[in-house]
């Protein structure tokens, strides 16, 4: 019956979603117009003459007037057809199906170091709080949060990578393990940065939740103190978190603009920023709208998450 | 039946002195030294943070230059000490406009709910379903780089987390006992809600505002990285940190002061912000 | 046995270093780039990201040398010109092949020819604009020209007039000529010296030797000695770096000029600065008045000249190139063919800048901005160090950061006052920088609005003008025009600077820019 | 004092709290006993520290909590038991209900799985055996459909339904001690009653002994054999029920009584004592009471007068133990 009423309401939230992309769509596609600079100026550079650069407009169809355009797109769009690259020359789903799966594997490894290292350390720092394990364990991940992304990337690779040699500097590797072992770095400089908002969540949830009196009551019951941490303490103040997780999905991917550029890693958030800055309207159009349905599809899995950790959630 | 003893006691611990905590006093203290250096730069700095010195190339720290020169000779502890101005102004321009709006927006919304709710919701689901760097990285772009246009883009993606902040807690608060009294007293929504319900329902945003501050900072450096920062020659941390990065292996000192400094903020704000949460969130 | 084998080891290096021909065959070396190739056709790309590899895949009639500055046969092995210069004639050597196996004739290069010199054809078209038709007849080429025309050689030797395979790419999926050449360039096939083997955009791309290429190394084999190159793509300077130090890269490119010292005293690392054909320069507004219809004081030639004087190129050398540079002495690069040596540029001497700028309608000073590409950390240096120099006659630098796209928007409007700019060669003539900078009738003289009835009508002669001797005067009088008139300032030219580990040999890169791994080997 | 031996026998016990402001003795100097099967009742306002002790009793501090004095269980000194002699103790021959079972219940599991981990724990039972034991714990504590609502979360319980499932949890290990803490204050009256007879009945059916910290003396007169008051963390009284509600032999038990909404025959007019708890700070000097206190005289002032026998299984701290009025008739129970 449970499941029932979840796949009717995953149902509806996916039928939500539509208006959402819709709207995305519209704003990004009169956003990418209104930047200056056009696809034959970012194209062609500066030595293209007046004609040729008419002649690249009319080539991509930006001589159009804009809701032609417009509808041009969506109806492409309908089509599965996401229109070509103009600076790369290749059709953009193919260009998202081959980096997309790179960032979503650094995102999720990086979530899971950053949850690896975030949930015993707040554990720690909530169950010996205001001693100085916990000032250690803050002022550690209070020092990270505090420094630019790039930074705290150049300094590991310069460590780990350069100096101790225990990474590879940069790359994305081959194969699963290779990928796993090439995207340490990367993974751990946004893990770090991931966990770092983390921890100050989780810290203050287990602080509650330990003096929470089920807790005081589950240790009345005489249960080990190790049932109690996990199964008691755990369980619910990660419910917070999880849904911390989610929001920050967006943040992760952003995140990993600046990282995939320092490890040289070929995903999507370069990809972006590399459109963004030549102008390559089909891919920051195509990229955007995959943006939009992974960070919908994230939350809309974040709810379901946090439906399952607390039966209390009513999904509606 | 029932037998109660008089029940005077809930309101005893209240009575009690709340102290503000160490760490308040502390990060209050930095945030007074941060003021002190982006008030009176050119009283403390020893040499300007813009003039090149083409003798003084890439020198170390001296007793002349204690954070030793940058790659045009500027003094680079004159440059971290002028940058504090344009950090903390950063820390500020970021937050200010997305705290009162979304604020305020969501005392309004979680307050009327129905229609304004539903329609803010949806623009907040359109502005949060694009990864925040990659949209400002966009916004910033289409505006150009620096620093106002900066803040223009902040303001519009940043206002979501303050307005969800603040419409949840009005949600839970105008259930509270104040408010049904307000109501059954005849005050008019305005004033309950600005008098009564703002009030309470902020803090969580207060508390969020501090560590947005120092992610505006980051993000000013982020995007200095990419060149769309703080234009030169304006001595901004974070681009310092970026502009430091070739000269890491014979130059540490360019990238490592700036990088100190964003470091202090960070922790000064973090601080104010656990010792807000402590003085006023209510203890249970 | 270890021992042993390091003894053998040692006697053959030893031996390998005693005759000095030895060159070691096969192994990959791996390049890193700072950005990657966008498409790789060699008539419709517009980038450097290709051009400059291009040749690897694409092999061309004639090639330029490795010191650019002049031709050297190429798939043709020798060429000749008519007396009325209105014929050219080039011979194929024989049994040429593309990569694939299958021969490369010349009905391949008179379609290539064609396809390239089409007026539609890309930005590079002109290149080729004095043929007027191509006749293939066994291995001779004919190329039948409207005018004489002096740089044809030069333009024969430029990546638009690669050969390509008139069966492979007219067999490729797609409508018309642009689709066709897509769907090629996914798989390109040339006879270059190396073939494209697996290309993962934005990560890294891997060139396969070209069994069939004909050129011969020093051992007598066909080149290249290389197995196979494999690019990298690493956008981060300091990434790029620590890769090479690390031993996972054996070069890298675009090494940021600040780190250059640092990495030639690196006892693994050979830091090597090619001479390019670049030159930056930075462009001004010359007309009278600026879009918003103010007073341009650029337009006074007096200020553009107190200008120049008043930028002190050596300082300027030393705090943006740390060294690296060579002051510029005419619009175009020492390197380039008929650059005139006896070009006096403009020295670097404030009090006469004051004096011209006191005899300007702008002697109390004024305000100016200039465009600059955000992120640049070289425009950043220059700009920011011009603001001071200027700042000595009162003139006060503003600097507008913009993206690459939006500066050439607001460019290509004429709507700006100043901007920085870089140039380098595609082709090994001055013709083409000449027409840009120069010339009003292409882009405004690189829209500086720079307008000079006496430089076109050299410029119109020397296009035509088929002795060297006769060409270099005309080209001597354009740049002592072009520098008294002063449209831009004058700054430096900039070496490519390319890290390498110890261990390679043979790597050029050549000053139009072009990746030269033909030649390239790694030795033990 | 009674001469069988005690099951529970405390003695002397302290607790103190460090907070910024100063250590706070929360709970000082309290001495008491309970017997196999007795029904104790530990009443007194909010803050006497009667809910502390009970939580002293049960070793739920932790530093820098200090709890001090001896815990005799069965024998054993519980302040001076290992960690394995808590573990076989704790929830196991002494078994806990909380005030508020929503907030003592956690609300992410279900209502089995937290009797069952108890039952694993305790008595070694998994699987299908320890849901069978479940079911009948929920039978036994009177709740409906026992089995079906194995699998239901708190929060899908009513609030006496709740009540029952933490009664039912605390029971799955057959404790023989079982510390009630306001176990029926978040009730309504219908389900606070049928609350106390479940605890009468258990107690009666399982031999269980109870000690059932209360502020509601009603809830006292109603279910315990004896009574202990405390105040300002110290034992002011202990005495049979029947017998502090008849004779109170403490100026705060007669307070406490005074203040009570009469029934019955004559009514009295509700006397609220004056002032409210002391401030564990500052405490007056003697007897805690005394600033309250309508007896107070010169002699509650010197030192704190400890709590003697005053007659046969009846002990006060009160200097004016003798001269009180007593109250027959005022009260019924």
């Amino acid at each position: 019956m449970r499941r029932g009423m979840h796949s009717h309401y995953v149902l509806k939230r996916l039928l939500q979603i539509i208006p959402t992309f819709l709207a995305v769509m519209l704003v990004v596609f009169l956003l990418v117009r209104l930047l200056p600079g056009d696809p034959a100026s970012a194209i062609l550079g500066d030595r293209a003459t007046a004609d040729i650069v008419e002649r690249t407009n009319r080539q991509l169809g930006l001589d159009q007037p804009l809701p032609t355009q417009f509808a041009l797109f969506v109806w492409n769009l309908l089509q599965g057809n996401l229109g070509d690259s103009i600076s790369l020359k290749v059709p953009v789903l193919r260009l998202i199906g081959e980096r997309l799966p790179v960032t979503l594997f650094l995102t999720v490894y990086a979530a899971a170091l950053g949850l690896l290292l975030a949930v015993p350390l707040a554990v720690l720092a909530a169950v010996r709080r205001n001693t100085w394990v916990d000032a250690l364990i803050r002022g550690v991940f209070q020092v990270g949060l505090s420094l630019p992304v790039f930074y705290v990337a150049l300094q590991l690779l310069t460590l780990l990578g350069a100096r101790l040699g225990w990474f590879p500097i940069g790359g994305y590797g081959s194969g699963t393990l290779g990928h796993l072992y090439h995207l340490f770095l990367p993974a751990l400089t946004l893990g770090l940065n991931l966990a770092a908002v983390l921890v100050r969540t989780l810290r203050s949830s287990v602080i509650e939740v330990i003096t929470a009196e089920y807790v005081e009551f589950a240790r009345a019951k005489g249960l080990r103190p190790r049932l109690i941490m996990t199964r008691h303490v755990l369980r619910n103040a990660l419910i917070p978190t999880v849904t911390l997780l989610g929001l920050n999905i967006g943040a992760l991917i952003g995140g990993a603009v600046i990282t995939e550029t320092v490890f040289a890693i070929p995903g999507v958030g370069r990809l972006m920023v590399d459109a963004i800055f030549g102008r390559d309207y089909p891919v920051i159009q195509g990229l955007t709208l995959t943006f939009a349905v992974i960070v919908s599809l994230v939350f809309l899995l974040t709810d379901l998450i946090h439906a399952r950790l607390d039966p209390r959630t009513e999904l509606s | 039946m029932t037998a109660t003893l008089t029940p005077a006691a809930p309101a005893a611990p209240r009575a009690r002195r709340r102290w503000p905590k160490p760490t308040l006093l502390i990060g209050l203290g930095l945030l007074a030294l941060l003021l002190v250096a982006a008030l009176f730069p050119a009283q403390l700095a020893p040499f300007s943070p813009t003039e090149f010195d083409y003798n003084a190339i890439l020198q170390g720290p001296t007793a002349r230059h204690p954070f030793g020169t940058d790659n045009f000779g500027r003094d680079v502890l004159s440059r971290v000490i002028y940058g504090t101005r344009i950090d903390l102004q950063i820390a500020l321009f970021t937050t200010l406009f997305p705290f009162i709006f979304g604020t305020l927006l969501g005392a309004v919304t979680g307050y009327a709910g129905r229609w304004s709710d539903a329609l803010v919701g949806r623009v907040a689901d359109l502005v949060v379903v694009f990864p925040f760097l990659v949209l400002v990285i966009a916004i910033v772009a289409v505006l150009g780089p620096g620093l106002t246009n900066l803040y223009v883009a902040v303001s519009a993606v940043g206002w979501v987390s303050y307005w969800r902040l603040t419409r949840g807690e009005v949600l839970t608060q105008k259930k509270a006992e104040y408010a049904q009294a307000g109501r059954v007293l005849g005050y008019s929504p305005a004033r309950i809600l600005l008098r009564h319900l703002l009030p309470n329902a902020v803090t969580p945003a207060i508390v969020y505002l501090m560590t947005d501050m120092s992610l505006g900072i980051l993000l000013g450096a982020s995007l200095g990285y990419l060149g769309l920062g703080a234009q030169p020659p304006t001595p901004e941390w974070g681009v310092m940190v970026a502009d430091g990065k070739n000269f890491m292996a014979t130059a540490w000192w360019i990238s490592t002061f700036p990088g100190l400094a964003l470091t202090l903020a960070g922790v000064t704000f973090s601080l104010i912000g656990d010792g807000l949460a402590d003085v006023l969130r209510p203890r249970t | 046995m270890k021992r042993l084998t390091r003894v053998t080891l040692t006697l053959a290096a030893a031996l390998s270093c005693g005759q000095a021909l030895a060159v070691t065959r096969g192994g990959q070396l791996v390049y890193g780039r700072y950005a990657d190739s966008l498409f790789l056709d060699p008539v419709l790309n517009d980038a450097n990201l290709d051009i400059w590899i291009l040749t690897n895949l694409y092999d061309t009639l004639l090639q330029p040398t490795t010191d650019g500055k002049g031709v050297q046969p190429g798939l043709a092995s020798r060429y000749s010109v008519s007396k009325d210069g209105k014929v050219m004639t080039l011979t194929l050597r024989s049994g040429l092949k593309f990569a694939d196996g299958s021969a490369l004739t010349a009905q391949d290069v008179k379609w290539s020819l064609d396809r390239a010199r089409r007026p539609d054809a890309g930005a590079w078209s002109s290149s080729l604009a004095s043929i007027s038709s191509v006749t293939a007849s066994g291995s001779t080429v004919t190329l039948n020209l409207k005018t004489p025309d002096p740089t044809l050689p030069a333009a024969l030797a430029t990546f638009n007039a690669a050969i390509m395979p008139q069966k492979l790419f007219t067999a490729a999926p797609g409508k018309n000529d642009a689709e066709k050449a897509k769907a090629f360039a996914e798989k390109p096939v040339g006879s270059g010296p190396f073939v494209l083997s697996e290309w993962k955009r934005g990560s890294y791309m891997v060139l396969k030797r070209n069994p069939y290429y004909w050129k011969k190394g020093e051992d007598g084999k066909a080149l290249p000695y290389l197995d196979s190159v494999r690019f990298e793509i690493i956008p981060d300077d300091n990434t790029r770096i620590l890769k090479l130090q690390a031993g996972e890269l054996q070069g890298a490119e675009f090494i940021p000029l600040s780190r250059v010292a640092e990495l030639r005293s690196s006892p693994r690392v050979n830091m090597t600065l090619f001479p390019s054909t670049k030159v930056n320069s930075i462009l001004m507004n010359n007309r009278p008045t600026l879009n918003d219809g103010t007073v341009n004081p650029l337009s006074d030639v007096k200020v553009r000249q107190a200008l120049n004087y008043a930028t002190n190129k050596q300082a300027l050398i030393q705090v943006v190139t740390y060294g690296t540079g060579k002051e510029m002495k005419s619009y175009m690069s020492s390197t380039t063919p008929l650059f005139d040596a006896s070009q006096k540029g403009y020295p670097y001497d404030l009090a006469r800048a004051k004096s011209l700028l006191a005899a300007s309608k702008f002697k109390n000073g004024f305000d100016v901005t200039v465009l600059a590409t955000s992120g640049s950390a070289d425009d950043l240096a220059l700009l920011t160090a011009l603001q001071q120099m200027w700042g000595a006659l009162g003139v006060r630098l503003k600097i507008e950061q913009l993206d690459a796209a939006t500066k050439t928007a607001r460019y290509r409007a004429n709507d700006f006052q100043m901007r920085t700019a870089a140039w380098t060669n595609d082709i090994n003539d001055p013709s083409q920088i000449t027409s840009y900078y120069a010339l009003f009738s292409n882009i405004e003289s690189v829209h500086t609005g720079f307008k000079s009835a006496e430089i076109d009508k050299l410029f119109a002669q020397s296009q035509q003008e088929t002795s060297r001797v006769k060409r270099a005067s005309q080209y001597r009088a354009i740049q002592s025009l072009y520098l008294n008139a002063a449209p831009i300032i004058y700054l430096y030219e900039t070496p490519y600077p390319v890290a390498l580990a110890k261990n390679v040999r043979g790597f050029v890169q050549i000053p139009l820019g072009n990746n030269i791994f033909a030649g390239a080997s790694l030795e033990k | 004092m009674s001469a069988p031996p005690a099951l529970l026998q405390v003695r002397d016990l302290n607790v103190r709290m460090p907070t910024p402001a100063g250590t706070l003795h929360v709970v000082r100097g309290v001495t008491f006993g309970v017997q196999p099967g007795e029904m104790l009742g530990l009443v007194g306002e909010s803050g006497s520290g009667k809910s502390v002790t009970l939580r002293a009793l049960m070793g739920l501090y932790r530093r820098p909590v200090t709890v001090s004095g001896t815990v005799e269980f069965a024998g054993q000194d519980l302040l001076r038991a290992s960690e394995a002699q808590w573990q076989a103790t704790r929830g196991a021959q002494i078994g806990m209900i909380f005030q508020e079972p929503m907030s003592a219940l956690n609300p992410v599991l279900t209502v089995g799985t937290q009797i069952m981990e108890n039952l694993r724990t305790h008595r070694g039972l998994r699987g299908r055996a320890a849901a069978e034991r479940a079911a009948e714990l929920l039978d036994l504590t009177g709740i409906p459909s026992p089995r079906a609502r194995l699998n239901d979360y708190p929060h899908q319980f009513s609030g006496g339904m709740r009540q029952r499932a933490m009664i039912a949890i605390a029971l799955a290990s057959e404790p023989r001690l079982l510390l009630a803490d306001e176990p029926t204050t978040a009730l309504d009256v219908t389900i606070q009653d049928q609350i106390l007879r479940l605890l009468l009945r258990l107690r009666e059916e399982l031999n269980m002994s109870v000690i059932l910290v209360t502020h509601d003396l009603g809830v006292i007169a109603q279910t315990c054999d004896r009574v202990a008051v405390m105040y300002g963390g110290r034992l002011m009284e202990t005495a049979p029920v029947g017998a502090l509600f008849r004779e109170p032999r403490h100026a705060y038990s007669l307070g406490l009584l005074r203040s009570l909404p009469g029934s019955g025959a004559r009514r009295a007019p509700l006397q609220p004592i004056p002032g409210g708890p002391p401030n564990l700070l500052a405490l007056p000097p003697g007897c805690a009471f005394s600033p309250r206190c309508a007896y107070a005289s010169g002699a509650c002032l010197g030192a704190e007068p400890p709590l003697v026998p005053v007659a046969p299984d009846r002990a006060s701290a009160c200097v004016h133990a003798a001269a009180l009025p007593s109250l027959t008739g005022e009260v019924s129970a």
